[in-house]
């Protein structure tokens, strides 16, 4: 957890000599290097809207603007453009989806869902199709309220588009993907359990 | 009487709605040649003599403008001039002249659109109502002048 | 909340769980400085539970509330997401506060799973809140590796090491993947491999998440930070990458 | 003051209608403060009936004049120089004023302009209201001040009619009950026992019953 | 005494004063000097001056525009007061010291030249893009479109935007063009500087949270304030900027970039958002539609000026101005709409409501802008941490530097009438440092004696403007001429070209020597700006200045019958038909002129009117000082400390003793006032001294009264009947004088507001918060471990008193709100008291044992000491009892009565620091009137004719300014001194015996006669 390791390091001042970063930025620079090379055609006809949701511990506790910039670039570059929309507020004053702080593990389920809520609201009023959530916190919390919205929409991780505009997300990678993606750009079709 | 000039006389108080003829002038809007202005130091200054007297003379319109209730450099001048035109008019209407020929505005200084807009419609009102019966068939039929 | 007069009288309790918290934070987190203006509270999606939000919190604590802000199970519904601070005139941590109210706790009161996921963390060096062991976790990575290196043959020199020195990034892997959807490890090491980044896991350390953090358990949480610093300062990493 | 009202225009225009030149006298005293016969109201009369008469195609001649007062004949006599070349005169004063010049110009026809109303106090700017009839028997030291006479619809002298309704008369809800003020005054004065004495029946000839009146000081007169 | 041409040498350096600013304070510093005879050059780096108000559509508490009662300022500043005005001019260097500063002045070059251009604006129709007049109509721009008569009436060419100057060059008819102007710098020299350079705007931009950036219905207020405005880039529709409907909801947040420490903020209060969103919100629904919802969130609501707590309640109960009181965390636009939610948490409840607005205005506060910033490091002025000039509360306008005063929003951030206060309190501190001035300003003497056209034949001289292609492009002016030269009793009759330039000024002067013309009329542009010009130019040729008439061709006909110039010909030979019939009824008027009796009557020994009396006597005024006590000092003799810890006795005591020693100061006390007579100049007051109260009356030519207000002592909360219980006042005596006590103390309770903002004394006493604080603080000085509770209904802790707000939190003060329907109940315990209150926020009852409960008292008036002097002086005063002001916003220490002055608490309650601003103030307003050795009295005042006057009493009814009244003759009779000239009885009475000099009935007579002659002939 980036925030937990960044603050634990100040909190109890751990010398240590790697620096901590997010791979958010990593994905940028890979793609604007041109060393992955994704590209958003397998989209240009489904015509799929995609959101994405700005995990507080890496955005507003961390790295700040620059990096969602980063996480919109990767996305934008992997689903296309047109296909992406933002949800209002976002980037450091994007509204918390209640999957951090131990929310998942606490029990309180109601209060949580309560607590999504206007997270749910927000992706319900971009009417994407699917929302990437990069966070494994904001992925689990996010697909609960999928299930409780009557699957307005699927809850995917970045790596799983990322790959999949690489072409390279096999069959049983797809844990995530909604019906309509499932059969996509499959790599190796033949190797499905 | 489509090409019926009416002359409109028109008092303008000099703190705003004069200033909001300039400021007509300063932006450049375009309104009818027939309203001819006389500057008095506030709207209450319009004795209720001038505007009988401008239309014996043969005015066909005659229009009293006064700045915004509230904003009337002495306090209370617009709403006593607003007081003694509604009294013309009934004296007015006794005579026979109908009571619109006389028109009260409230202006502030900025409004410089709203003058020409104003201007227009009197003078497209009065238009309407063709001359002022004083003048109809007084010695010369007043030749076109405006 | 009870109707009877909250009575203020005699010297001042010294040791209120405000002041404690004060002494803490860099310079006292600004606890004091509240206008009451609401911000927080508006743009707090916790505002509402257990009839309770950040300003009310913040009151309480001010007015020496100890016993209740200690007790009410709103500080476990604030994720501590810093939306407060973000727009607070007086930058007041409030997510301090919530983060000491948890700590006052009894360790054992508090939420069973959150409590039994930083057990579970601390059972082995994987610092892994399912309690996947090193050897599990390399267990798992390899089987999977070494599957899709036959069944995708583009990728057959794939790589997915564990404690591999000198690697340029260390990266941490949540907990969920390798224990219940080994799959879905795969497309990472795709995008690694296709860029050709010198990257490794550690055997020790290698938990993403951080549930002690949550728990509010120093100890703990400084445990689960310190083995996974160490572990990557140990292989010489330079960048310790977060997946999450 | 004695208070007058403008009549209605065309009652004027119908009494100057045979005439070409008229002589229009204002009058500086009463006339002048109730807004009925100043100068100004001479000029605005003058514009006005030029006007009407414009609009039948027949050009008239005003001549505007304005007296100090018109019930005295020396301020009259200031008219003869102008009774010439006019063929009749409008007076704007009080029906005094009219009378007068009728007296002293005997063949030239007088009309009055305006309608002389009562004898009055102006309650607040631009508003007359009526407070003396002339009666001639003055009993406002009995009534604390107040007249019942000029300010009661049926002049009663002792004490309100049925129709009086929470201190208003019944002919208006706008008209005070004047028996009610005269009460209060005299509560606010404690004077409450004058209320019950009997006002006796009122001898009308000091009011004109008896016929025109005069008033003549041998002091003064010749 | 060598008479002093008013033109600037430079051996006169010491009677110089150079104002930086051209804004509202700048202007009012600089009129002020001039008026007093001193020289001033006012430096404004913009185009023209006005600043900030000019943008305003309309401004609190008055509502009005103020356009026409701001222009005559301006225009006025630049008329023939000695008043050298640089526009596009910045200071680059300031050396030397108080009484001999060399300065230099840049400026950047204009490319026109300002004596030759008459503001006729063919270049801006040929080159709009590179021609500035209106810097532009993108209401984003903070300097988008000032208003109609910018001053100087003047372009400037922008050469970057420029690709070929010779064009402009060859259009311009008055060769005004100046291609290579290189701007100019030059060295001044003068005795004082005053720094007038205004605040900037915070920039909301950083705000991401409130979206100024990418949503364009989230408007700063200067933006709204466009919107509104007739003169601004919707022509005063308002509309909302993304798709220009009618906006139905529309909401303001409060403190944007003040009261806070992070984005960018500054962490003092703003002092002016309040009110002028209170403002716009009674705009808008007053004039823009009655249904508009409008919605304020703020954190306090602070109204503490005069009357402005009754302009709030007016907001909220007659226009139904909706209050939140809660700062919003985010403005949202849903993506697709252009509707913006906000969502809130209600102040008594743990709840999120959202609601949609249409139009978001952000409140946004002031900053010093960064050139002012490096300006005054340069001049080397000390500038406190918010990077305003640091001034002192007993010096309140003067910075660190000698010679160098500040005023407006560059000493803090403050609202138009006490910007208007401190620009005067500047004037008067500048010529402190001067000798006193020498002759009053050049006045007649100049000009040749009058001829008198008595019983003469009018003999009128018509002149004819062209302005270039204003008029001639569209009337065919030698037509007009020739027109006017055959009307009855016209000698001369030609056109002029432009009519005001020097050139053709000179020849019409000699026409009228030369051809013996006694009438004169202009055909050109509005007498508005123009008449003073021509009057002057008359009295040059030695003829009356009233013997004129000016026919309006330009404004009101060539430039409004473009369309069709052959009506506009007709319709400019009837005006010049009207005015020449006009001009043979104009009679000469005579400005009449009495003698002045420079000493001054200040009424109150306090703090205001020491100050107001040592100012004027170091300008050696003779000055009575009149006490009612029999010690000077008043109400500040109980104040120890002020909040940023100056000793106010010691100053106190300094300056009594000061007073009592002045040689130009007679102080008088235990006296009394009985009557007061005369008029400006001419004043004689009657006073009863002592307990025999033997009479005595003074003579002198200008009063002020600083008469104080009284401290609050309501029978509220034990007060006085409990010794646990004080007021702040007692409290600040006690923590001074037994602070051993204090350290014993282990709960302190205070309320605000008691007194105060309620039904009796609706008004807001301004000082109490910041005392509360202040004691506050000084409590826990003495004693750390104190627990301090303050119960407030708003805290109204202005300017830079907020930081010592946050201090107060810091240090652990709790405050905590009550309804002004709820108040905290005391009951006694012992030597202590219970104070029980609920706190809002938990909605849960608490109860204090306090041993020591502080009540903030505030002022309330003596209404029968006010009511006497309200009589004596013939004063009006407001309903609760102040003195009423002749203007709220513009004129703040000017009273009706001319040459009475208000200064400190009788104007309104205020602190020490500003009832000294505004003791300088008044002492400055004295000095525009004592400089003149002569009052000049407006000629345009109402004459009654006394034979026609029935004594009616409808002009005495009538007069707004009540001046008339029915004399011992029987007549009613108007003293000129004290006619505003608005003709209203003339026009009422209803015996045409009062006629308005230079608008007499026979004057519009004849111009109805003018339009009509050709009919009735």
């Amino acid at each position: 957890m980036t925030f937990s390791v960044l603050a634990g390091l100040k909190k109890f001042n751990i010398d240590h000599k790697c620096e901590v970063k997010s791979i958010y930025e990593y994905y940028a620079k890979w793609i604007r290097e041109g060393k992955l090379k994704v590209n958003s055609d397998w989209n240009k006809d489904l015509k799929l809207k995609f959101t994405v949701q700005d995990p507080c511990q890496i955005i507003r506790k961390s790295y700040g603007d620059p990096i969602a910039e980063d996480l919109r670039f990767v996305v934008k570059s992997i689903v296309g453009e047109e296909n992406f929309i933002d949800m209002t507020p976002n980037r450091s004053n994007n509204f918390c989806c209640g999957g951090g702080g131990g929310f998942l593990q606490s029990g309180y389920v109601d209060a949580r869902r309560a607590y999504g809520k206007i997270k749910a609201d927000q992706i319900l009023a971009t009417g994407a199709d699917y929302c990437i959530a990069a966070c494994h916190n904001c992925h689990a919390q996010i697909h609960d309220l999928a299930e409780v919205n009557d699957h307005a929409w699927q809850t995917v991780h970045l790596w799983t588009m990322i790959c999949l505009s690489l072409g390279i997300l096999g069959p049983n990678e797809r844990e995530y993907l909604g019906d309509d993606l499932k059969e996509v750009n499959v790599f190796h079709p033949e190797t499905a359990l | 009487m489509e090409n019926f000039e009416p002359i409109i006389v028109a008092f303008c108080c000099q703190y705003c709605p004069y200033t909001a003829a300039d400021t007509a002038g300063t932006q450049r809007l375009c309104y009818p040649a027939n309203l001819k202005i006389i500057r008095v130091p506030c709207a209450g200054k319009v004795d209720a003599m001038h505007i009988l007297k401008a239309f014996e003379k043969g005015a066909d319109g005659v229009v009293v403008a006064a700045c915004l209730e509230g904003d009337c450099h002495f306090e209370t001048g617009n709403i006593k001039a607003a007081r003694r035109v509604s009294y013309i008019k009934k004296l007015m209407e006794e005579i026979g002249v109908e009571g619109e020929r006389l028109e009260m505005v409230m202006l502030s200084a900025g409004m410089g659109d709203r003058f020409a807009e104003m201007a227009t419609e009197v003078t497209e009102k009065i238009r309407k109502l063709g001359p002022s019966p004083i003048n109809l068939n007084t010695s010369s039929q007043k030749q076109e002048a405006c | 909340m009870s109707e009877d007069a909250i009575k203020i009288e005699g010297k001042k309790k010294k040791s209120l769980f405000i002041d404690k918290v004060r002494e803490i934070l860099p310079d006292g987190g600004n606890l004091n400085m509240c206008i009451t203006c609401g911000a927080c509270a508006s743009g707090c999606p916790a505002t509402g539970l257990e009839n309770m939000d950040p300003r009310k919190f913040l009151r309480m604590a001010a007015l020496g509330l100890d016993e209740e802000i200690t007790s009410t199970p709103w500080v476990w519904m604030c994720t501590g997401c810093q939306r407060c601070i973000y727009v607070c005139p007086m930058k007041i941590n409030i997510p301090e506060l919530v983060y000491y109210a948890r700590q006052s706790w009894p360790r054992e009161e508090r939420p069973k799973g959150i409590l039994g996921s930083c057990d579970m963390a601390l059972r082995n060096d994987s610092c892994s809140a399912m309690g996947a062991s090193p050897d599990d976790f390399q267990f798992v990575v390899e089987d999977v590796l070494e599957e899709y290196r036959e069944a995708q043959p583009e990728f057959k020199d794939m790589e997915a090491p564990i404690d591999k020195a000198g690697a340029e990034f260390f990266l941490n892997q949540n907990s969920r993947e390798p224990v219940t959807e080994p799959d879905e490890m795969v497309p990472l090491w795709k995008i690694l491999h296709t860029v050709g980044v010198d990257w490794t896991y550690g055997s020790k350390g290698w938990g993403g998440e951080n549930y002690c953090m949550f728990l509010a358990d120093d100890e703990a949480w400084e445990h689960v930070t310190r083995t996974a610093l160490n572990k990557a300062d140990e292989l010489g990493c330079k960048i310790f990458l977060n997946t999450e | 003051m004695i208070t007058a009202e403008r009549k209605p225009l065309e009652e004027l225009i119908e009494y100057v209608r045979p005439y070409d030149r008229i002589l229009l006298v204002g009058c500086n005293e009463c006339v002048t403060v109730c807004a009925a016969g100043g100068r100004k109201e001479v000029g605005l009369l003058a514009s006005a009936l030029k006007m009407a008469f414009a609009k039948e195609g027949k050009t008239i001649d005003i001549k505007e004049l304005t007296l100090e007062r018109q019930c005295d004949p020396e301020y009259i006599e200031e008219l003869v120089p102008h009774i010439e070349d006019v063929d009749a005169v409008m007076s704007m004063a009080c029906g005094c004023g009219v009378q007068e010049i009728a007296k002293r110009f005997k063949n030239i026809p007088v009309f009055p302009a305006v309608n002389t109303k009562f004898m009055g106090a102006s309650e607040q700017q631009g508003i007359w209201a009526e407070r003396c009839q002339g009666c001639g028997d003055c009993l406002l030291g009995l009534t604390g001040g107040i007249c019942p006479i000029a300010r009661c619809s049926k002049h009663l002298m002792n004490g309100p009619c049925g129709g009086s309704t929470n201190g208003k008369c019944e002919i208006s809800p706008d008209v005070d009950c004047v028996w009610q003020l005269i009460w209060d005054r005299l509560k606010a004065l404690g004077m409450e026992d004058r209320y019950e004495e009997i006002i006796p029946a009122k001898d009308w000839r000091t009011a004109g019953g008896g016929g025109p009146r005069k008033i003549i000081r041998e002091d003064l007169a010749e | 005494m060598k008479t002093v041409m008013n033109s600037h040498n430079e051996s006169q350096s010491n009677n110089k004063v150079l104002v930086i600013g051209g804004g509202l304070g700048g202007i009012r510093t600089a009129l002020d000097l001039a008026e007093a005879g001193r020289n001033v050059v006012l430096v404004e780096k913009d185009f023209s001056i006005g600043g900030l108000m000019t943008q305003l559509d309309r401004t609190f508490p008055t509502n009005n525009c103020d356009l026409c009662t701001i222009s005559p300022y301006l225009s006025e500043s630049v008329r023939q007061l000695p008043i050298e005005f640089l526009s596009m001019t910045r200071v680059t260097e300031v050396e030397g010291e108080a009484g001999d500063f060399t300065v230099t002045l840049n400026t950047a070059p204009r490319y026109i030249d300002l004596d030759k251009c008459t503001a006729c604006g063919d270049c801006y129709n040929k080159f709009p893009e590179c021609v500035r007049f209106t810097p532009g109509l993108d209401h984003r721009a903070p300097t988008c479109m000032r208003y109609p008569h910018a001053t100087p009436q003047a372009f400037s060419v922008d050469m970057a935007k420029c690709n070929d100057i010779q064009q402009v060059v060859d259009i311009c008819p008055a060769g005004a063009i100046v291609p290579d102007d290189k701007g100019t710098t030059q060295q001044i020299s003068c005795g004082a500087i005053v720094l007038a350079t205004g605040a900037g705007i915070f920039d909301p931009s950083g705000l991401d949270n409130f979206g100024y950036k990418n949503q364009p219905d989230v408007v700063t207020s200067l933006e709204y304030e466009r919107i509104l405005s007739a003169s601004g880039p919707t022509h005063g529709y308002l509309l909302r900027p993304s798709d220009n409907e009618k906006p139905k909801k529309i909401a303001w947040i409060q403190c944007i970039g003040s009261r806070g420490m992070q984005k960018g903020a500054s962490s003092y209060c703003s002092s002016a958002c309040c009110m002028f969103a209170l403002k716009e919100a009674i705009v808008t629904k007053e004039r823009f539609g009655e249904d508009i919802e409008t919605t304020i969130f703020f954190m306090d609501m602070r109204t503490f000026g005069k009357d402005y707590e009754c302009y709030l309640e007016r907001a909220k109960n007659e226009f139904g101005i909706r209050l939140v009181r809660c700062r919003p965390h985010s403005v949202i636009q849903r993506p697709g709409s252009n509707v913006l939610s906000i969502s809130f948490a209600p102040f008594d409840r743990s709840e999120l409501v959202t609601e949609e607005f249409d139009i978001v205005v952000l409140s946004t506060g002031f900053k010093v802008a960064e050139d002012v910033k490096k300006l005054a490091q340069d001049m080397g002025i000390e500038l406190n941490e918010h990077n305003f000039a640091k001034t002192s509360n007993f010096q309140p306008v003067s910075t660190s530097r000698p010679g160098i005063y500040v005023c407006g929003m560059f000493e803090s951030p403050k609202d138009i009438p006490e910007t208007l206060i401190q620009g005067s309190a500047a004037a008067c501190m500048a010529s402190s440092n001067m000798p006193a001035p020498e002759k009053a300003p050049a006045s007649e003497e100049d000009f040749p004696p009058e001829k008198d056209v008595t019983g003469q034949p009018p003999r009128i001289g018509v002149f004819i403007c062209d302005c270039g292609n204003n008029i001639g492009g569209v009337i065919d002016v030698e037509e007009l001429a020739e027109y006017a030269g055959n009307l009855s009793d016209v000698a001369v009759s030609k056109s002029v070209g432009q009519g005001c330039t020097q050139e053709s000024m000179k020849e019409i002067q000699d026409l009228i020597v030369s051809e013996d013309l006694n009438r004169v009329v202009i055909g050109g542009t509005s007498p508005r700006t123009e008449e003073l010009k021509f009057q002057d130019l008359l009295r040059r040729a030695g003829l009356n200045p009233y013997l004129l008439e000016i026919a309006n061709i330009r404004d009101q006909v060539a430039w409004v019958h473009g369309d069709n110039p052959e009506n506009a010909l007709k319709k400019a030979k009837s005006l010049i038909q009207m005015a020449v019939c006009a001009v043979k009824k104009n009679r000469p008027l005579i400005e009449q002129t009495l003698p002045m009796n420079k000493d001054v009557l200040v009424v109150g020994g306090g703090v205001s009117g020491m100050s107001s009396a040592l100012a004027l006597a170091d300008q050696g005024f003779k000055v009575f000082l009149v006490e009612k006590e029999d010690k000077l000092g008043g109400f500040a003799k109980n104040l120890r400390k002020t909040l940023e810890g100056e000793d106010v006795a010691g100053a106190l005591g300094e300056m009594i003793e000061k007073t009592q020693t002045h040689e130009n100061i007679e102080v008088i006390t235990g006296a009394n006032l009985v009557d007061h007579t005369g008029k400006t100049g001419m004043f004689r007051t009657g006073i009863q001294i002592g307990p025999e109260k033997s009479y005595r009356q003074i003579d002198h030519g200008a009063t002020i009264l600083a008469t104080g207000t009284q401290p609050n002592r309501p029978a509220e909360y034990l007060l006085d009947q409990h010794e646990a219980v004080m007021t702040q006042a007692d409290a600040g005596i006690f923590i001074e004088d037994s602070p051993e006590k204090v350290k014993a103390l282990e709960n302190i309770v205070m309320i605000q507001c008691v007194g105060s903002r309620c039904p009796d004394n609706p008004n807001c006493s301004r000082i109490c918060c910041q005392a509360a604080v202040k004691n506050a603080l000084h409590i826990l000085d003495i004693n750390p471990d104190a627990q301090i509770f303050v119960l407030y209904r708003d805290m109204r802790t202005y300017g830079f008193q907020e930081d010592y707000y946050r201090k107060a939190r810091e240090k652990g003060v709790i405050f905590i709100r009550y309804e002004v329907d709820a108040p905290p109940n005391v009951e006694a315990s012992g030597d202590k008291v219970n104070v029980t209150f609920v706190d809002p926020i938990l909605n849960r009852p608490l109860m204090v044992t306090a041993d020591k409960l502080l009540l903030s008292t505030g002022f309330k008036v003596d209404q029968k000491a006010t009511e006497r002097l309200a009589r004596i002086f013939k004063l009006p005063r407001t309903h609760d009892g102040y003195f009423l002001e002749e203007h709220v916003k513009l004129r703040p220490i000017d009273l009706p009565v001319p040459g009475c002055f208000v200064a400190g608490t009788a104007h309104s309650p205020r602190l020490i620091r500003e009832s000294i601003a505004q003791a300088q103030a008044a002492a400055s307003r004295v000095q525009t009137i004592l400089a003149k050795d002569v009052i000049h009295l407006s000629p345009v005042v109402a004459q009654v004719d006394g034979d026609k006057c029935a004594a009616c009493l409808v002009c005495v009814r009538a007069c707004p300014f009540n001046v008339p009244y029915i004399n011992a003759d029987g007549y009613s009779e108007i003293d000129p001194a004290k006619c505003h000239g608005c003709g209203i009885c003339a026009a009422e009475c209803p015996a045409k015996a009062i006629q308005l000099m230079k608008f007499e009935d026979d004057q519009i007579m004849a111009k109805l006669e003018g339009l009509f002659e050709r009919k009735v002939a």
